[in-house]
């Protein structure tokens, strides 16, 4: 059994009073210790961010805290390498929406077997506050004056995962620790690409996506009787945005992940297996004249 | 003996396996041969050949006369006539229309042969042997031999065929060619050679690294790295190696980086182009120490350049390359033998020091082909490096602050073990720091590995006479030209040898010193502009060469081409 | 007015005979001459692949030939530099959807007004054939050995790219010129991102999306009475894969393109355009204690 | 007088602005300042500071002793006392909590006043200016003269809140605080410096892009770049600059690239991450031509290293960035004057020369605010470098062979000239080719560039002693700190001068072998570990350098530290 203290954290969190990732670190924990998978069975790795920060305030887990908008390739790596691993995949919306897009979207047709979790504030935090690709049309800051803010529509990271190919696509709230935990349990379960689009109100730099904000737009998919298997109907609600943030499940499904199209060895791992040094000689032999 | 063959056609026509044939038959009887490609950009048309040379005494290198060419187009005629050698023939398929051909140059029926006999025009290679086997008056029970051999694995009828199509064309050169060849090999016996391995650079490094206990490879295709990427990935399923082609060349040095973290030995191939994209993910390799081994099979830059021919210009970029400073190791191999050879050893050295290597190969490497002895692995060892103690250990640090610098390895999944790694500044937990004194200690870190690594690198060599006047330096695949330059000139009574660098990064100095004490002219010959590894030495030691032999238009040097230009500067 | 000579190639066609791109090539000409737009104001860019060396092969036209993965960054600094070019993106399937993935949907949800042009072919011509991100699950290839083949769905370049946000999006078929060459022209007049997504035969590698298989394969998108008003509709159609390829436009909508929020100057372009040193001086004045 | 203050506290606290109302005090009083910044990869909390040092002479570097502490958090004391000079006075906050702090020391009641006096808890920084000039004895007329000057713009009663908050804690102070202190500057009039503009590295280079004719700027925020971009883009609207956050680094070249194929002066802002995403297009920039400057603000890497701080590292990746040989120029201004003048050149020598030029500056350079001279743009002038004449030309060529190297530009939308450009090797007309002269003479094109490069850059600067038996050798921002040890130890009679070089690449080496020459020994000093201008300096001479000093930390140097270096290798 896991216990809180064993997650405790070897460093002192370096995110603002009131960050929006709070709610999503105590989320983690909690999703951890409700799995009850063996602590060194998970991986989590980041790229690079305020949100990307969280493998140092966990403690006893496995991290990669990589490359800005790269954690998605690592997390690919270090999966195949050992699938008996939970890879879990922690990122910013600039991490994952801006230099990590292409990663995103191809992982997803791959159906590669990750939990990739969005810490979605529409900013870049970390680099003080310029907007993110998923920042709104208008959106204002240091990099997007008035008139007229953000000059382009944001990107939408669920319905491009939906279309894309992921088998699990999910939207989370910070401010909604219930919920957000049960969306993570089943992220991480799930086999295949699966994605939460989580709203981390950056109470630093976003004075428009705020708690407040979030807490009056967030309305519950599945208590609004939202079919989760229909792909249409999932990228519609997807495809929501402005006025109304729909939080739960969009899509699920089941197709085969990437791991079980390549030449993985078939008991154990990568990891552990080793090549035969009579085959190779074998190839080498028949190579011969 | 020591012949070339210039086989020259259209991509598509079947030059390759008139090549492949033809080296084969001498293989199989006993000689020497070294094969070059040259190709365009393009998949079909266009001007594409292959050169082959055979010899009763080792060869590695491409020479520039030719005796014989087989052409399948005009082209492949007229771009290589200059080069013939006198007495030398051409031979042409008879569908080409010339007016303009010496009478001693032969059109053969090549295809024509190949289908009425053989039933298929692809037989078109055995038609090629045929012909000119009979012209250098090859026995034909050899050929017959040789080719019973080859395609024993397909069937008796295949066999038959070919030899009757080889036959049929060796009997009517017989009859219709009337120019006589200055190589008649009417007496021939089998020839010296025993190497019945027949490998390209790629392979060589494909088999090495699949040797080693390659596990994960990820790529993205480029020129002239891809055969290694698919030779990996048509072993894939035999051997149970995770490989993939990735969306870009960012995600496959991150997908290795991550499978080495969590324990699998990996690698990527790419050329300079791709590299350019890889380096931001080798800087974090570097500082969260993860070993990856990456190969860039070199072409002429900058940008897309030349994308399919042969340079050596990438070196001072992939030893520098990514932002900061950290420890990293180059080799650079000569020829297909050698890459064996450093494939396994590139693993090795990058578990042991938990740095990047990275392996400099170069189209000319990339795609020769040559006859090796039979390689034998049995000798392998794989040294994964210092792994941490079996067992629960909460105390584990990844980053512990050891004299030399490597830290004990353990890897996602064991138990008991938390693995924590970062591209920040980290402390010996992996956990990120800003503090000044530890950023120090991790510095110090990875600059204590530098003396290990450089004990454990294999020094250049120096061949030819030890106390001659002028010594050529070379490094990775222009050995084989600048080493029969050296052998020619050094017949002829010049005081001449050769200093040869296969472990470039970081450089081993003490010979070089030695050499630059005892020589009066060092001469760096590379195929660049600038002279990158002569760049490279002076950095290292101060000492700069006297003079540059630069080679880059794409196309691989000779020693005939060295020798022009050690005559043109007065040297020799 | 423009006439066939003007546009006669610089070089030699290298690409193997019978290969798709021959229509696109031919299309684009007739395109061009149709237009009737001034030569000087055409801006051909493309990546590297067969496809992208299309620029050589079209004489009187600029070009920029850049690097695989790359032309619709390099295109959109062309474009907003000056504004009176027309700029065509003339894109492999690796070099657009690859390599280059993460631009094209960036450029999309940016709205710039460029006409991509997708030489579709489900390879890599250019590298000798290995599957690219288009070709379907399961398609064979050096890279993508049997059992399974490609392990992965394929990337579905016209679906994304209505979810991106491009205002313009169509599929094309190197077998039906006239079609093509109308695809083209709105697509080069369009305001805004627009794509062709153009099926093209690659008749050395490819041997399951062939002539044929096209041929047979396809129906118009504008015959059977759809409508390209509609987002949810061109979507459902984008997403019909497989066995039938709809041909035609599947979306067109208008809305800001990307330099309408840059600080471009309203008369003339970039390029043109100076900076005042009086203001350079003011600023730096002000800046004085 | 030369004092300095450290204010520290956590970010977020407002540590900056009280910085900078206390720089602008004594700049308005006639004083030189020079100020450095030092904080954490993070938004809000943990410890940050900003060291300001007033003198009147110039100064160009921060020093180790600290005079006044301002303290708004308990670390700030925690970190800094021992730096604290006999005699100097730590402030801090009433609210923070220390037992141990001796007598002088002195707790002001900084927020309180702001949010009493001033209704505004951000008026704390004329709170904390009113203390500081209070313990210093500054006369209170010049203070308030001016903080009129300062906050005239904002209207009247922001003066007049401002003066009352900071006169009522300057009371205070002269009340409560019962230590001395040792600088008493009560007979104070005006200093000598009339320099008014205060300024960054980051901001001068953003201006001075500007005054270049910058129209393009495509970038991805990164530190410690990012504040240059931001600059451009709140003037972008204003110039008409086209300004565009873009998706990665990758694009954002690529896009500047473009626009300036077609005719747009462009540039990009990094850091070495970001370069390394970029090396790919700065090698085509390179093939095709186009010139483009790219400024890559240094950090302490590998990887993503310590992002806020400092660090000299990234010289011989940019000198060597990307597959292939190819011209390039890089700068390295020293200071934030220097910075302007880079900016100006930089986009002029791009064009020119058609090559792409790269501006190194470091964190150091970047965020450090001094004042500065007026700058007078009017001298300014924009050479766009060879252009095709106008005109309808249909047999124009991008690309024409000439002696220089440099051929005529022209742009996409001239009327009857076409442009075409590639990343392959091209022929003249720009359109693709595998010929092997061709690619010959693009390849000499390119090297034909280099002398006049080279006959176009500053030489370095020698100052100090020309005859001195010691060198220090340094280049980019370090020249502060290592002038003022130079000068230092001078004045102490040591026989010591400074070769420092702004214009780094290629290397000029006329003066360098002449100091080289005359020096007994020549000392590298440089921030990073493996003095990677000295083993470019060796590549280019042969010379090596007696010894290093190199700091890697991520910390500034100060003179006193290269001071120390000297002594413990026992040079001074
Ligand atoms: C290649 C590269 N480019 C830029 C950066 C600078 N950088 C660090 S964090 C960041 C953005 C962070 O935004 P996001 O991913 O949304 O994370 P947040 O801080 O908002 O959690 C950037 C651009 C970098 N580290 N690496
Ligand atoms: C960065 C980089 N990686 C890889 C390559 C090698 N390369 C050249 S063309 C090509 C793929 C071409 O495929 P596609 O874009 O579909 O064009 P096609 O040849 O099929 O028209 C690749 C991978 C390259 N030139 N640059
Ligand atoms: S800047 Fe925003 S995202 Fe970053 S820690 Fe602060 S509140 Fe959180
Ligand atoms: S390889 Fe395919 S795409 Fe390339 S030219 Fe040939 S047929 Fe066309
Ligand atoms: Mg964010
Ligand atoms: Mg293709």
């Amino acid at each position: 059994m896991i216990i809180p203290e064993m997650l405790e954290g070897p460093q002192k969190v370096t995110w603002c009073t009131g960050c929006g990732n709070f709610g999503i670190l105590a989320a983690l924990k909690k999703a951890i210790i409700e799995l009850d998978e063996p602590l060194h069975n998970i991986v989590l790795t980041s790229g690079i961010g305020c949100s990307s920060k969280i493998p140092h305030y966990v403690g006893g887990i496995n991290s990669l805290h990589t490359l800005h908008g790269r954690p998605i390739p690592f997390a690919t790596g270090v999966h195949l390498a050992n699938t008996d691993l939970k890879v879990i995949v922690h990122t910013g919306d600039g991490d994952c929406l801006a230099e990590g897009l292409g990663h995103f979207i191809h992982a997803a047709r791959r159906n590669v077997n990750l939990a990739v979790l969005i810490h979605n504030n529409g900013v870049n935090g970390l680099t003080k506050g310029q907007y993110s690709p998923s920042a709104p049309r208008g959106y204002i800051s240091n990099t997007s004056p008035p008139p007229p803010g953000a000059p382009m529509d944001p990107v939408n990271p669920t319905a491009l995962a939906i279309i894309a190919g992921a088998t699990y696509v999910a939207r989370g709230f910070s401010g909604d620790q219930k919920g957000l935990v049960v969306l993570m349990k089943e992220a991480i379960t799930h086999e295949g690409f699966a994605v939460v689009d989580i709203l981390q109100p950056c109470v630093t730099w976003n004075r428009q996506l705020t708690w407040k904000y979030y807490n009056e737009h967030t309305y519950s998919l599945q208590e609004n009787g939202h079919d989760v298997t229909n792909r249409f109907q999932a990228m519609e609600k997807a495809m929501e945005n402005g006025d109304r943030y729909p939080v739960g499940v969009f899509y699920r499904s089941s197709s085969p992940h990437l791991a079980a199209g390549l030449a993985l060895p078939e008991k154990g791992n990568l990891k552990n297996h080793t090549n035969d040094l009579k085959d190779v000689q074998k190839i080498i032999d028949d190579l011969m004249l | 003996m020591d012949i070339s063959f210039n086989i020259g056609g259209e991509a598509g026509q079947g030059i390759d396996t008139i090549g492949d044939l033809l080296t084969q038959v001498f293989v199989q009887a006993g000689f020497y041969t070294f094969t070059i490609k040259d190709f365009e950009s393009r998949i079909r048309g266009g001007y594409n050949f292959t050169q082959i040379r055979v010899s009763d005494r080792p060869v590695h290198t491409s020479v520039d006369q030719i005796d014989m060419i087989i052409a399948l187009s005009r082209d492949a005629v007229v771009n290589q006539r200059e080069r013939l050698a006198d007495g030398g023939v051409i031979i042409f398929d008879d569908s080409v229309e010339f007016d303009d051909l010496e009478a001693c140059h032969y059109p053969a029926p090549l295809e024509k042969i190949a289908k009425e006999v053989g039933g298929d025009a692809r037989m078109m290679n055995a038609a090629a042997l045929g012909a000119v086997l009979s012209i250098l008056n090859f026995p034909f029970a050899l050929a017959q031999e040789a080719l019973t051999g080859i395609f024993e694995r397909k069937g008796e009828k295949i066999v038959a065929s070919n030899v009757n199509v080889a036959k049929t064309l060796y009997d009517k050169t017989k009859e219709n060619f009337t120019g006589t060849c200055k190589y008649n090999l009417e007496t021939l016996e089998s020839g010296p050679s025993k190497d019945k391995l027949l490998i390209t650079g790629n392979r060589a490094l494909a088999l090495g690294a699949i040797a080693a206990n390659l596990k994960w490879i990820s790529s993205y295709p480029m020129s002239p790295s891809t055969s290694l990427f698919q030779d990996v990935i048509s072993y894939s399923q035999q051997f149970k190696i995770g490989a993939l082609q990735t969306e870009d060349e960012i995600s496959s040095l991150a997908m290795a980086i991550g499978a080495s973290y969590a324990g699998a030995r990996s690698m990527v191939t790419t050329s300079g182009g791709g590299f350019s994209l890889m380096v931001e993910a080798l800087g974090f390799a570097a500082m969260a120490e993860v070993p990856v081994v990456i190969y860039n099979a070199q072409r002429p830059g900058p940008s897309t350049g030349l994308p399919t021919r042969t340079e050596q210009a990438d070196l001072l970029f992939m030893g520098f390359a990514s932002q900061g400073e950290f420890p990293r190791i180059m080799l650079a191999p000569k020829d297909p033998l050698e890459s064996f050879d450093v494939a396994t050893r590139a693993f090795n050295l990058a578990e042991k020091y938990q740095v990047p290597v990275m392996i400099l190969g170069d189209q000319y490497l990339a795609d020769s082909v040559m006859n090796v002895p039979r390689i034998d692995v049995s000798t392998i060892t794989v040294d994964r490096g210092k792994l941490a103690k079996p067992g629960s250990n909460p105390e584990y640090k990844r980053y512990l602050f050891i004299d030399d610098g490597v830290s004990p390895r353990a890897f996602p999944g064991d138990e008991g073990k938390t693995v924590v790694s970062a591209g920040n500044v980290h402390r010996e937990d992996g956990h990120i720091t800003e503090d000044a004194n530890i950023r120090n200690l991790m510095v110090q870190k990875f600059m204590n590995k530098i003396p290990k690594i450089l004990a454990d690198l294999n020094p250049p060599q120096l061949y030819g006479d030890k106390t001659a006047e002028t010594t050529l330096m070379t490094w990775g695949s222009t050995w084989g030209a600048a080493n029969e330059a050296v052998e020619i000139l050094a017949g002829r009574g010049k005081s001449i040898n050769q200093l040869h660098f296969c472990d470039i990064f970081p450089l081993r100095t003490e010979k070089l010193r030695d050499v630059f004490s005892k020589s009066k002219r060092v001469i760096a010959v590379e195929q660049n502009v600038t002279s990158q590894f002569a760049a490279l030495a002076r950095m290292e030691t101060g000492l700069g060469v006297s003079q540059h032999i630069n080679k880059y238009d794409g196309r691989a040097m000779t020693p005939g081409w060295i020798i022009g230009k050690l005559k043109e500067a007065g040297i020799v």
